[in-house]
């Protein structure tokens, strides 16, 4: 009874790995053609006022015309520069905070139930505080966006850190390191993937405050523009703002995963 | 009918319309109030038809108009009479000193045009300062933190910053001739085009039932004052500061009008009015800020008076 | 003479473990006893192994010469100076693979030196030998991700060896592999250790391995924790083949032996 | 030479459990009192005027006033029950999702690039929207609560549902389980702990927002107390309001972390 | 006749493996022949254990029988039925301890019956008789996480049984218990087996285990994977101490053949 037809042989592709990238891919994209066609539908049905609600089409047309006429790309880039300027203040403050806090149980128990406590604070609240000490420029935004994101790094970091095999730390400790080293050496260098991996999430966090902070003794930035639309009720222009935070967004979180696949070859070639 | 939605933002000079509210002065109109701290989201929700009617401060008129939002401004309410002033900080004395220094004024505000008219007067252009846009909750801080070297404010804030900063100095106020005959800085009540469109009459009972609780507030001060802090959670102290205990125009606060008083001011009816104000004042008004938004490129064009303006449910209020 | 089992006379090179007991503290309180009275003697450049049943505390004595597990009873002395804390006298070669995967095989078993602050000059040439006992001379810049499971042992190994340590702690080091990597990596680590004249404590679970390798096998029972027999199989295994080995009649009656007391044990432990 | 000394024995005391809980304990307070201490001298010394930033000394008492006068727990009450109501239906939302996510690469591949996306907008600029749809009642706040959280939501839960052991799915499959109660009984349960604790991190986010949901048409809250307070310069209303979510918020970590020690004794007892 | 292995005629009861080609498309998208042209047939109420170097497909195949990884060249046949995917006939015991931390013992033994919904009143006797075989009773309501690692495997052998597969397969069950309870597990898995009927598949590495368990040992080799050889130990184990049995003469010769190609082999591998 063993016939060809019981071997059950699917047909096979080409290049099979550049089918499974192209079915990746034209999945997601299905996602978000489903996505648009729902919001332009539901913007021509009458939902809500045109001007309220605008549909993709009308979105897109804003945002060119943003880039094109009203030098947008400025304010992308301002707003650009002060996310990362604040993460990097973010991260510098809470890597050696987070790695002390996950490495040594009394710097833990010191600070956790702060950092804990602190996570919960709404940033806004800030707001009057920062402009007293720091004015309304640059220093005033920039520490804002720091606030929205550093206790729950410095939470996230030390938990990580407290994820490094023992085996590793007591080799190292039979191998003679003294113990700052192997902070150094091992802890800080077997956590750096997650950290990356951390710091991608946790960018995502820092982009959702940008709004905020740049409402603030507005000048340039998305966020002041989404405010001066909104002024106009040119709810057009500030779902092009969102748009286009949603796309660097995904760019960042893009960057972020290549340079761990560049950086960590190890944990990707399994 | 369907009850009429409203919005204003915690300031004592909205407060009326709880009185209105609660007094029942509103002829069997229902009212939804709510308190929208951010009047440009009322605006827009206005547009959307979720909203009806707003009090907001009186310089929207020809943005609205040039920008095309269907919000009409249906009348002036109130000018400001000292709660507005400006304020340097200690060791500024003049003008002149302010030249590339950081002054923080609401952009798109009557502040600003304040701001802008006080600075010309005195020999300094608005390109000479740079104008830095705070709402006045955060400008309180910028101007303690010794960032901002001008601010203007309204009460409480104003009162904040001179006792914070004793040896900061008042440079000028709503009380001023210029600034009170032109009732330059004030409030206004606005409502949606649509509204005023598909429902004339509501749209008047509603400009009734707001000056029905003027009337109430003057002849019950004490009342009125204690049903407005309650509508809007301040103390009874915050709400004396800004209307005063007897209901009579209040130097250092505002002066509100009565029907009579907001229809000379726009125009629909002959007369004077108290404080020199100029009788059908709303025209220089209109003009005076369409110069100044079309200086500072929030609108395009100089748009007539009526596109932005409807006296009609006023007219029917009288 | 406080103490039944303190000896007086010590002689200087050599571990020596004197009376060691260990008492876990548990979650809810209560003390739990590990090792108890152990007391052993392991001559430089001889394997000794710590065989028994699962539970019997032979990585915890493992851990406590180390100088991973505090001492607080009991005395552990190494060529004469008593043990406190871990130091790189003592270096340890785990079951599971410690491999620092970021790192190469070289930079792997410079890993000790580099971290003391040896220069890079007298690194180099120690480095590179190793790899080489190791037989890794070919994967000298390949990355653990890159090898199997034996290689990565035998860089741990290598790496451990390159720090010279006066003894080599091994807990289970073959445990994870397959027997015929597991038979190489026997026959590399006797030859390394008759090169390298080192001194070896090693933990298993297999009489065949602890016979092949064992010059000295301390066999443990549990509950508590203790060390219930000392056997030297003076087996001579110079240039012996390890099949012919396990044909010896030594060899066939001691594993007979052994194998009987483990039974004997489990049976106990279960009755 | 072997004499007691070397036998270094520490001395004992007389239950180790409970003094490792106390000294957990006293160093957690430590680091509180530092904070408090650092607070108060930085308001005692002049940085800025007393009314701006005051010291906890005027906070607590700002505190007890509201409390007693101003009927502040009312507002705390409708402030808890608004995030506890947002939480849930983010998670009743998310969950599902997530879980498909994490479970089958198709819906994964289609949702993902969406949902990755949709973390990056910026609550705030929902509003208007929100306004418009759901009016200035409830509905509104509760909604840019949800939207707040449920993005991150969604992505983490898929990214914990991933974790699960391929040996529990292959069990449960080779024992003849139908796949969609392998989903259920394997997948979900497995991940349940994690879950949970994943809630119990995002909630902190919550309370991050709850200002922001709050300012618009306030009427009740924390959030709308701070912003009247605002209106008059009160810093020490504002502060007391912070505080009061920050206690908040460690309150519903305790709790989740207890439900957590309950519900998986298992996940604790080793 | 057009394939050189195909058999015209098969008995209906058994397992039969025919011609089973197996290949995995690796990362940079070159294929790897893990298993090539296997073909075995396990008869009715016999253990088979698949014993050969590691990486030579053991695994695989025992996954490809148990539906868990698709078979797109040659067939296999239970009991006359083709296989396609994953079935209750064939149930499977993991290496890693696979009991559901969050239910009982009784409630991990019953999970595949309540899963396919059986009536409760039918699933308690069969779950008590079988958390009895496997001398569990006693902790019926305990969590796997307060148990040991070999009475976890007996839970996973009790809660496979339970659902009456006509083929257990186990890939390495015993792999990662220490010697004594290795021993144990294997004695009980005899007893169950003689008084179930049950018919297994097994994988092992190790010799001993193969020969003590096996009625029939396939022998694999690697690169490609593939059956070298098939190997009817026929050991009278009936009543047999295992002590007795190690010492017999068929089985030590045994043994020694099993211990000498697998050597050739690994050494094969490293030319
Ligand atoms: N940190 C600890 N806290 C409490 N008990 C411990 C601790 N470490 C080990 N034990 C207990 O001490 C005993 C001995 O453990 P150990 O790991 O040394 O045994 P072992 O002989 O190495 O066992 P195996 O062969 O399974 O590795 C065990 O009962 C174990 O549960
Ligand atoms: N999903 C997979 N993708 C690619 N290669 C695989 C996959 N699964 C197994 N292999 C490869 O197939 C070969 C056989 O693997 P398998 O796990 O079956 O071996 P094994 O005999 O069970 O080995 P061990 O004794 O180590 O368990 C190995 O070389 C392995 O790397
Ligand atoms: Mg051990
Ligand atoms: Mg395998």
């Amino acid at each position: 009874m063993t016939t060809a037809t019981e071997k059950s042989k699917p047909p096979r592709f080409g290049n099979a790995v550049l089918m499974g990238r192209l079915s990746t891919f034209g999945l997601g994209l299905l996602g978000w053609l489903f996505f648009l066609g729902a919001w332009y539908w539901a913007a021509e049905a009458d939902i809500a006022p045109d001007r309220l609600f605008p549909g993709p089409d009308t979105v897109i047309a804003s945002l060119y015309e943003l880039l094109v006429e009203k030098n947008f790309a400025a304010d992308i880039w301002a707003s650009t520069k002060r996310i990362l300027t604040s993460f990097a203040i973010a991260i510098a403050i809470a890597l050696p905070l987070g790695l002390l806090m996950g490495a040594l149980k009394v710097v833990d128990r010191v600070l956790s139930p702060l950092a804990g406590a602190f996570r919960y604070l709404p940033a806004p609240a800030f707001i009057p505080l920062l402009l007293m000490w720091l004015g309304t420029g640059e220093a005033q935004k920039i520490a804002l966006l720091v606030i929205g994101v550093i206790f729950f790094l410095i939470i996230m970091i030390a938990d990580t850190t407290r994820q490094v095999p023992k085996v590793f730390l007591e080799t190292a400790k039979t191998l003679g390191l003294p113990n700052y080293k192997i902070l150094w050496s091992v802890i800080f260098r077997y956590s750096l993937p997650a950290y990356i991996d951390l710091f991608r999430q946790m960018l995502a966090v820092s982009w959702t405050y940008l709004v905020i902070a740049e409402i603030v003794a507005a000048t340039d930035g998305i966020g002041a523009m989404m405010m001066r639309a909104k002024r106009f009720v040119h709810v057009d222009d500030i779902m092009a703002g969102i748009l286009v935070i949603g796309i660097l967004g995904l760019l960042f979180d893009a960057l972020f995963r290549l340079l761990h696949r560049l950086a960590f070859p190890y944990l990707h070639q399994r | 009918s369907e009850p009429v939605k409203l919005s204003l933002f915690s300031w004592p000079g909205y407060g009326f319309w709880f009185i209105a509210k609660e007094k029942g002065l509103t002829e069997g109109l229902e009212l939804d109030i709510s308190i929208i701290e951010d009047p440009y989201q009322s605006f827009g929700l206005m547009t959307a038809g979720a909203l009806h009617a707003t009090s907001s401060t009186a310089e929207y008129g020809p943005i609205a108009a040039d920008k095309d939002v269907g919000i009409k401004l249906v009348t002036y309410t109130n000018p400001s009479y000292g709660t507005d002033k400006i304020i340097l900080a200690p060791g500024i004395t003049a003008a002149e000193q302010l030249k590339g220094e950081t002054v923080a004024v609401l952009e798109g505000g009557l502040t600003q045009i304040f701001m802008a008219e006080w600075l010309t007067d005195n020999g300094v252009d608005i390109s000479e300062v740079n104008f830095t846009n705070l709402i006045m909750d955060d400008a309180v801080g910028a101007m303690v933190g010794g960032t901002a070297a001008a601010a203007e404010f309204w009460e409480p804030f104003g009162s904040q910053v001179l006792e914070a900063m004793p040896e900061a100095t008042v440079a000028a106020d709503s009380t001023q001739e210029k600034y009170i005959t032109t009732a330059l800085l004030g409030d206004a009540l606005y409502m949606a085009t649509e509204f005023l469109e598909s429902r004339p009459e509501d749209a008047a009972k509603l400009t009734r039932a707001y000056f029905n609780a003027v009337d109430f507030w003057k002849a019950n001060p004490t009342e009125g004052n204690k049903i407005i802090a309650k509508g809007l959670n301040f103390n009874v102290a915050d709400v004396e500061q800004v209307l005063g205990k007897d209901g009579e125009i209040l130097k250092g606060g505002i002066f509100v009008f009565d029907r009579k008083q907001a229809a000379i001011f726009m125009g629909l009816k002959p007369g004077t009015l108290p404080l020199n104000i100029a009788s059908d004042g709303m025209k220089a008004h209109w003009d005076i800020t369409t110069d100044w938004w079309l200086k500072f490129g929030f609108i395009d064009k100089r748009m007539p008076m009526e596109a932005g303006v409807d006296t009609t449910p006023l007219a029917k209020a009288l | 003479m406080t103490t039944v089992t303190s000896k007086p006379e010590i002689s200087v090179s050599g571990l020596y473990v004197d009376s060691v007991h260990k008492q876990f503290r548990l979650r809810d309180g209560t003390e739990f006893t590990a090792l108890k009275n152990i007391s052993l003697n392991l001559e430089d450049n001889q394997i000794g192994v710590l065989l028994g049943p699962s539970g019997c505390g032979k990585s915890t004595l493992l851990r406590m010469i180390a100088g991973l597990e505090s001492i607080e009873e009991g005395t552990i002395r190494l060529n004469g100076r008593v043990i406190r804390g871990a130091g790189a006298d003592r270096a340890m070669v785990f079951q599971s693979y410690s491999s620092f995967p970021w790192l190469s095989v070289r930079d792997n078993v410079a890993f000790g030196l580099k971290g003391r602050g040896e220069a890079l000059s007298l690194r180099e040439g120690v480095v590179d030998y190793y790899i080489d006992a190791v037989k890794l001379t070919a994967f000298a810049n390949a990355y653990p991700h890159q090898l199997s499971g034996g290689m990565q042992q035998r860089v741990a190994i290598a790496r451990t060896l390159a720090s010279n340590p006066e003894l080599l702690l091994m807990d289970e080091p073959f445990g994870a592999l397959d027997p015929e990597t597991r038979w190489q990596m026997q026959a590399l680590l006797l030859d390394i250790v008759r090169k390298e004249k080192t001194t070896v404590l090693m933990v298993s679970h297999d009489i065949e391995e602890a016979l092949y390798l064992g010059d000295v096998i301390f066999f443990m029972g549990t509950k508590p924790g203790r060390v219930c027999d000392v056997i030297r199989p003076n087996i001579e295994r110079n240039g012996q083949d390890r099949d012919a080995l396990l044909e010896l009649d030594r060899y066939r009656e001691l594993e007979r032996e052994i194998r009987a007391k483990m039974r004997s044990q489990a049976l106990e432990l279960v009755a």
